[in-house]
């Protein structure tokens, strides 16, 4: 799928730089001068207090802000200024702090549409839901069904889902952004207000997302216990500016993550 | 090269040549520019407070200059007709909150906006059932209002001023600036601008939402009678002045639906530009420009600046 | 239904060739996966078990060596079964939800060498018990989900092995190999073991040869003409001697198709899909099916609750004469029925998935005549039978027209039965087990020397020649008058209110007759919300004065019942209490198959118990309870008691069964 | 009630995803169709002419407006003009190329105003909502003027009016003053069940989900790499197409003939009418808005001065036009706070009480 031009990298080449990159709306500056990269093949925490401009970062490697200084590298390409859907179709895929399902459709057919970049045919057959279209449609269905299979989510396949709980929900938009294959892939608050269980069950997707399909992955999460887990290195971040870049471990001892944590009322 | 000659130079050339001709011409772009500034602001009013956008306005001009020629007809005296008129225009609004809003609160814009359709359709079958469907005069003499023309020497030219005109702005203007006063100063104004931000805010100023609605519903109302007799004595009164309803929709968008200063202003651009703009340029494509001028100068202007005039700035968040 | 040609098809196997030569193309198996129905023909699966077949041969498998099959209901667990009969090994089911030292102790005492099991959950489970069992060699599963970075070395999957055994095949030494496996195969040799989960005590591993399930089969089959066309659903576990019959050997043996559900939550719809023609349910389905029913109809709106319940009620006047094609229903009745058909029952069997049904079975345990008829009152032929692993299930059945709720029907055909002494019903069949694995002396205990197996069940024929079971022969107790008491009798008269999920009575050796209940969750709340009882925890529900009384006004009914029955009226409640918490498989109260653990149910709740006979009226208890992830804790409370009122007993006849 | 869905499963993904997966709704629409059919042999004149091919020409013009503002979420208010346009190249081409058999050119037609609806479309990637509601009205207004300030669209006619030429199809005359409203129907009634076929597959496929997508969450689908341009400029184009067709089929087909003011403002909001009151996002509901907001005031019409006779009111035309006003004023209003998600949402609740009859879930 990918293109030939491409380069094919390696475990463990960086997927993605950030490289000294700031951003602000007006006067508010949401990131400083923040430089990162994230490694193929890697789970990368990106953690820091409420405000501390996490989502910012993820809205800016996948294309929704344009840095207002600074650059961002991915695959060894500097990004020129772009839409988001080109970014999306780069490779960077990613789900939302608050759930952004396209609620009146089902399980099946959001995820079927975080597949509408992978599929080819055209107008016209799509006219007659026929040949091409119809060959597509199956051959992609079938892709779908392996991530509701993979994600247990077969008893919702058809139901809407805006009339689905939360948990399920975020388990959905995982699903629709797994369909695009991406080579990154940015989870926003994966398990935000979840219950124990739906946070096992997730981690646990994560991880296998991870291992099973090669799958980098970079996300936000509150949950330090989830985030010490789940990451091969965690940035942390703490009003727009970065603190701190290491393994858990290091970022665990680190005083001025533990300032930034104890400071901070939660 | 002709065209371009015809597009970019000669109507510059004749502004120059006959100042005249292009004072006349601004001062009926502004004259239309107030009132459309007066429609819009009764559109503006009702979006702000309760994000309905009325399509009905237009009707409701129609309406309520109706019913006061109407009951002067059957008899009623002039001014008694006015309160009259008002106190309908009061019940109307009664009757919009608790039939229309009411039950419907809290559903999409667009459901909203479809039912002030609904509304548009009865009031137009109601207004003719009740005063039929053929044009009238306004009462324009039994409202005192001026008649005649002022000509004025300026410029190596005659200009002429309608009285009535004068009048309208005049009127217009008090109306506007009545209705800053009364948005800026009282506490119902205040509490209206609360619920713009939030229901929640103004439930905390004490004054119930359904209040609210009927407050704002009778002053578009009372907006909508104004600029009812203002038109209606300078074209007649009729159904057909529901249309002129819809230039408001360009003067919303070079506004912002919820700006006061930015409805006048859009207002007096649409009318100036679009008198100017049929003075000096429609002849080069037949005529008839000032149908869709407007709503093209909008659309230029909109693709320049989405959020409008006075609107802010939209930040996608996600 | 099997010719003289077939009779030379002794094994499931040679019946799998046969089928797969008879009919080819027709429809084998159907699973549910990735969204739809996927489907083998029985030339494909014969194919597949074939190859498979070589392929365990290939992993060391051997003729009498064991396999394990752990799973919930797999097409590829099926032909695991299959496979290793091919080849002479004997499959060993095993529960799939038992807990990983339930299954090492049976997966040890079977001395299983191989595995075929599900999923990754199951591979974990040996795997944590791989030390008990050091002679388990090859694990081989279905679904590859999460199994991909373990150790490969002595892990397949089922589909690798398959492919393994393709390409051996392509050898014809080893094509012959394969065909004389087939042909080495005889009716008589062991054709599976099943371990009964037993309410006490170790499993024990019941051998049954293909013969007998063959035979077992075949009585099903015939009694209820059975052909290719059927189609059934396979949901309950494929260790339990039921659905070994009939997803597997009736399907082997008539050619019906099998359908395998997407995955547990999805059973009900997934039913409703394939609208099966033959259908198997134990009486707690029917039954939750029906509570679920009453409930939702109350949330209808009155009009269609009424006719809801008009024509339900009309059924239950008629409803069971139609079925039966009984005389005697006027042409008005019969209208009112085929128009209630139109609203209420055609529009309702099709909510269950029963719209095609043919034949309907319950079994396992006593269904309530309510429900039964209810069933039965809007067309859905369901039968019940009597049946144990040991007889590879049937023992007795109701013909067409004889079907009534409160007997178990007739002796199956070929089945002869007797009643011992002491009212234990004995029986002896073609399809009876050969003896118990590794355990000669329980198999002398079961077993007469006339090949008669004692059930354990007491009972006795009534009138019209049914069966009629009352209870387990051990557990018929006498209380210290005399007098009979059958508790799983009383207990099942009670169970069939719905607001009672699970009724526990004591009384041997007593004065009197003592009960806990466990109320319906489902049930009861639902009771609560339309009567404004409100109540913050199943355990404040259940001690709700309320609930009590309306419990109280079942157990009178109960009360009332036993009296009119011949030698019951000694076995009234006298005092009976709610218990706090609900009766639970992984507390160790209820058995898999979700049968009560009296004994169990008695040391641990022992105060209670004493409570309730020595006159107190409240009591407390404390039980240690384990969550659902696996947590345990304590839960107290405060027990109440409450006093029944006796009526006195008609002194009627003795157990006619006796004689 | 009618459903009886057990047994019937799906062992591929053709027939899961069919359109009409259950087998009583094939049957049904089956049954619909040939009644719609045997309409033709057995309605009378009057409700051909007057009732049925109207609804169906509004039905047409509605599943236009309905992909564009049901299924990708932009509203217009342009619909008359972006019909008017397709009516005018249908006019100029059939008289152009008078050889070429008429249907051709009818389909043919809907591309022009395609290509004008995309044109307008543009806008669409900065404005949204009722920004963008001024935006169509732009086209509305000036695509109007267009049609009457240029003569050579209608071949320099003196009154400035379309007709109807007569036009055959295998002999038999389907348009102009020859044609029989039977087999203007039957020509009408197959254009829309065609279109609308070809629709259900566009909304049912990867472009239907786009265009959802692009509503429900504009954000979220661009950043799974939807193109929102390309994506709304083919609803805009695909929607307008519609529109011309529906167009060219009410002046020559119904009409028999029109001027420029049929393609008023009044005429998108009709349409916009028939919409929401039918329910965004639903073909089908385009069928029920039409029949609605169509056929109600001829029902009114008919219906009204019987009512009132009993009470010794004869009443004018007039009033009857008047009354019918108010009444259809106040049944949208009626319609949108009993049902706001229109008359497919009362359509789809009773199908799923069918469905779990005689449970109410």
């Amino acid at each position: 799928m990918r293109a030939p031009d491409n380069p094919v990298l390696a475990k463990g080449d960086v997927l993605l730089a950030v490289d000294n990159v700031s951003l602000g709306f007006g006067g508010v500056k949401a990131l400083t001068d923040v430089s990162f990269d994230i490694r193929k093949s890697e789970i990368r925490a990106i953690i820091g207090p409420n405000g501390a401009g996490k989502t910012s970062m993820l809205n800016c490697i996948n294309g929704f802000y344009y840095p207002t200084e600074g650059r961002i590298t991915f695959k060894g390409v500097k990004r020129p200024k772009m839409r988001p859907y080109e970014a999306a179709r780069g490779g960077i895929a990613r789900t939302f702090q608050n759930v952004a399902l396209f609620k009146s459709m089902s399980t099946l057919d959001n995820i079927m549409a975080g597949r509408s970049i992978k599929m080819r045919s055209n107008f016209f057959w799509q006219l007659f839901r026929h040949g091409p279209a119809m060959k597509e449609e199956v051959a992609h269905r079938r892709f779908v069904e392996e991530i509701i299979d993979f994600l247990e989510i077969q008893h919702i396949r058809k139901t809407p889902v805006g009339r689905l709980p939360y948990g399920l929900q975020k388990r959905v938009e995982l699903g629709r952004a797994l369909a695009m294959e991406p080579e990154l892939l940015l989870l926003d608050e994966p398990m935000a207000g979840m219950n124990l269980e739906e946070k096992e069950d997730m981690s646990r997707f994560i991880l296998e997302v991870n291992q099973q399909y090669g799958t980098t992955i970079a996300l936000i999460e509150h949950d330090m216990g989830v985030v010490m887990d789940l990451s091969d290195r965690v940035v942390v971040l703490e009003y727009g500016r970065k603190i701190a870049d290491g393994t858990p471990q290091e970022v665990k001892g680190n005083q001025r993550v533990i300032d930034a944590y104890l400071g901070v009322a939660h | 090269m002709d065209i371009l000659y015809k597009i970019f130079i000669e109507p510059f050339v004749f502004m120059g040549e006959a100042p005249d001709l292009l004072i006349q011409t601004l001062w009926e772009g502004l004259v239309s520019g107030v009132l459309y500034a007066l429609i819009a602001l009764g559109f503006v009013l009702i979006f702000k407070a309760s994000g309905v956008f009325n399509f009905a306005q237009g009707i409701m001009v129609v309406f309520a200059a109706l019913t006061l020629v109407g009951l002067y007809e059957k008899g009623v005296p002039a001014f008694l007709a006015l309160i009259l008129a008002v106190l309908v225009m009061l019940v109307l609004a009664i009757v919009v909150e608790r039939v229309v809003l009411r039950p419907l609160v809290n559903q999409p814009d667009i459901i909203l906006f479809m039912a002030t359709f609904g509304l548009t359709y009865f009031l137009i079958g109601f207004g003719e059932l009740i005063f039929g469907g053929n044009p009238k005069e306004m009462i324009t003499d039994a409202l005192f209002l001026p008649q005649g023309t002022t000509e004025l020497d300026m410029l190596g030219g005659m200009v002429r001023f309608q009285h009535l005109d004068i009048a309208a702005a005049i009127i217009a203007s008090i109306m506007i600036g009545l209705l800053a006063v009364f948005f800026s100063k009282t506490r119902i104004g205040r509490a209206l601008r609360a619920v713009a931000d939030s229901h929640k805010a103004a439930l905390s100023v004490g004054i119930s939402l359904n209040q609210i609605w009927v407050i704002v519903w009778f002053a578009a109302g009372i907006v909508a009678l104004v600029a009812g007799i203002m038109w209606g004595a300078r074209s007649g009164v009729s159904f057909s002045l529901q249309i002129i309803a819809l230039k408001a929709l360009p003067v919303l968008i070079l506004g912002g639906f919820t700006s006061i200063p930015g409805a006048i202003i859009g207002g007096l651009i649409i009318g100036v530009g679009e008198k100017i703009g049929e003075f000096y340029w429609g002849p080069l494509v037949g005529g008839g420009v000032e149908t869709w001028l407007a709503y093209v100068i909008a659309l230029l202007f909109l693709l320049y600046r989405p959020q409008g005039l006075f609107g802010e700035k939209i930040i996608e968040r996600i | 239904m099997t010719t003289a040609a077939d009779a030379r098809a002794d094994t499931f196997p040679k019946l799998l060739v046969r089928n797969a030569r008879m009919r080819p193309n027709r429809t084998a198996f159907r699973h549910k996966d990735l969204g739809i129905w996927q489907s083998w023909t029985w030339g494909e699966v014969h194919e597949i078990v074939r190859a498979y077949a070589s392929g365990l041969q290939a992993l060391g498998l051997k003729r009498g060596g064991k396999i394990a099959i752990i799973g919930y209901n797999r097409p590829h667990l099926y032909w695991s079964i299959a496979a290793a009969q091919w080849i002479g090994a004997i499959p060993i089911p095993v529960y799939a939800d038992s807990v990983a030292d339930e299954m090492a102790y049976v997966l040890a005492h079977a001395e299983v060498t191989h595995a075929a099991v599900q999923d990754q959950e199951q591979v974990d489970k040996l795997l944590s018990v791989s030390e008990q069992l050091p002679q388990l060699q090859h694990v081989l599963y279905d679904e590859q989900k999460g199994l991909r970075d373990y150790d490969h070395g002595h892990l397949h999957s089922i589909e690798s092995v398959v492919e393994e055994g393709r390409a051996r095949l392509a050898d014809a030494q080893e094509a012959q190999a394969i065909e004389r496996a087939l042909q080495d195969g005889k009716g008589s040799d062991l054709a599976i073991i099943l371990y009964t989960s037993g309410t006490t005590g170790r499993p024990k591993g019941v051998m049954l040869t293909s013969d007998a399930v063959i035979a077992a089969a075949e009585i099903g089959c015939d009694f209820d003409r059975l052909d290719e066309t059927d189609e059934i659903m396979a949901y309950l576990p494929i260790a339990w001697v039921g659905d070994h019959i009939f997803s597997y050997a009736q399907v082997f043996l008539a050619g019906l198709c099998v359908n395998c559900p997407e995955n547990p939550e999805t059973v009900a719809d997934d039913r409703r899909e394939i609208g099966a023609t033959y259908v198997f349910a134990p009486p707690r389905i029917f039954e939750s099916m029906l509570t679920l029913t009453m409930v939702r109809i109350e949330d209808a709106s009155a009009l269609k609750r009424r006719m809801f319940h008009y024509f339900i009620n009309h059924a239950n006047k008629v409803g069971e004469k139609i079925l039966n094609r009984e005389p005697g229903v006027g042409a008005w009745d019969r209208f009112l029925w085929k128009l209630g058909n139109v609203l209420v029952y055609a529009p309702l069997r099709n909510r269950f998935g029963m719209t095609r049904v043919k034949v309907g079975y319950t079994a396992g345990e006593a269904i309530g005549p309510e429900i039964f008829r209810f069933y039965r009152s809007i067309g859905v032929n369901l039968k019940q039978l009597y049946g144990q692993t040991e007889a590879s299930v049937y023992i007795t059945m109701q013909p067409d027209g004889e079907i009534r709720a409160d007997t178990v029907g007739r002796p199956a055909p070929q089945v002869e039965i007797r009643i011992a002494e002491n009212g234990e019903v004995l029986y002896r069949s073609p399809g009876v087990f050969v003896g118990y694995y590794k355990d000669d002396e329980k198999t002398a205990e079961t077993k007469t020397p006339d090949g008669f197996v004692h059930s354990g069940d007491a009972g006795f024929f009534d009138q019209n020649g049914h069966l009629k079971i009352i209870d387990r022969a051990k557990d018929v107790g006498k209380m210290r008058d005399g007098a009979l008491f059958p508790p799983k009798y009383v207990e099942n008269k009670l169970k069939f209110y719905p607001n009672i999920k699970e009724a526990v009575c004591f009384g041997d050796g007593r004065d009197h007759v003592a009960a806990f209940i466990n109320i319906d969750l489902v049930a009861v709340s639902n009771w609560a919300e339309r009567n404004g009882v409100t109540y913050a925890s199943y355990q404040e529900l259940a001690g709700h004065p309320r609930v009590y009384d309306m419990i109280e006004k079942h157990v009178d009914e109960v009360n009332r019942s036993l009296a009119s029955e011949p030698r019951m009226g000694g076995a009234q409640i006298k005092r009976f209490l709610i218990l706090h918490k609900e009766l639970d498989a992984d507390d160790g109260e209820l058995t898999r198959t979700q049968k009560v653990r009296r004994g169990f149910i008695a040391d641990r709740y022992a105060p209670l118990i004493q409570a309730l006979y020595d006159g107190s009226t409240e009591a407390d208890i404390s039980t240690e309870v384990t969550f659902e992830d696996g947590r345990k804790g304590v839960i107290s409370a405060r027990v109440k008691i409450k006093d029944m009122k006796l009526y006195p007993a008609e002194n009627g006849h003795a157990l006619e069964a006796a004689e | 009630m009618l459903y009886r869905e057990a047994g019937q499963f799906k062992t591929n993904y053709v027939a899961d995803s069919a359109i009409f997966p259950l087998r009583q709704d094939r049957i049904g629409l089956g049954l619909i169709i040939i009644a719609a059919y045997a309409l033709a042999f057995m309605g009378s004149d009057f409700l051909l002419q007057a009732v049925l091919i109207p609804f169906l020409v509004f039905s047409l013009a509605a599943i236009g407006l309905n992909i564009l503002t049901g299924y990708t979420g932009l509203l217009s208010l342009g619909t008359g003009a972006f019909m008017g346009v397709g009516a005018y190249a249908c006019y100029k081409l059939m008289t152009a190329f008078p050889g070429v058999n008429v249907i051709v050119w009818i389909f043919v037609s809907g591309f022009f105003s395609a290509a004008i609806g995309a044109l307008f479309g543009l806008p669409s990637l900065r404005i949204k909502g009722f920004y963008l509601a001024v935006a169509t009205l732009a086209a509305q207004f000036f695509l109007q003027w267009c049609l009457i300030r240029i003569p050579w669209l209608v071949n320099y006619n003196v009154s400035g009016a379309l007709d109807a030429p007569l036009r055959t199809l295998f002999g038999t005359p389907i348009m102009g003053p020859n044609a029989t409203p039977q087999t203007r129907y039957l020509v009408v009634l197959t254009i829309v069940i065609l279109l609308t076929w070809l629709a259900s597959n566009l909304v049912h496929g990867r472009i239907g989900r786009m265009w959802i997508a692009i509503r429900d969450m504009d954000l979220a689908a661009e950043l799974m790499g939807i193109r929102p341009l390309q994506t709304k400029l083919l609803a805009f184009a695909v929607s307008s197409y519609y529109c011309g067709v529906a167009g060219a089929l009410l002046v020559f087909l119904w009409y028999g003939g029109a001027e420029y003011d049929v393609f008023n403002i009044n005429q998108s909001f009709f349409i916009l009418f028939m919409v929401i009151i039918g329910g965004l996002g639903s073909l089908i509901g385009s069928f029920f808005g039409a029949a609605l907001i169509f056929i109600l005031p001829i029902v009114l019409g008919i219906v009204l001065p019987a009512i009132l006779a009993p009470f010794g009111l004869s009443v004018g035309a007039d009033v009857i036009e008047h009354l019918r006003f108010m009444i259809v004023g106040a049944l949208i209003i009626f319609f949108l706070i009993v049902e706001p998600h229109g008359l497919a949402r009362l359509w789809q609740i009773g199908k799923q009480k069918l469905l779990v009859w005689p449970f109410p879930y």
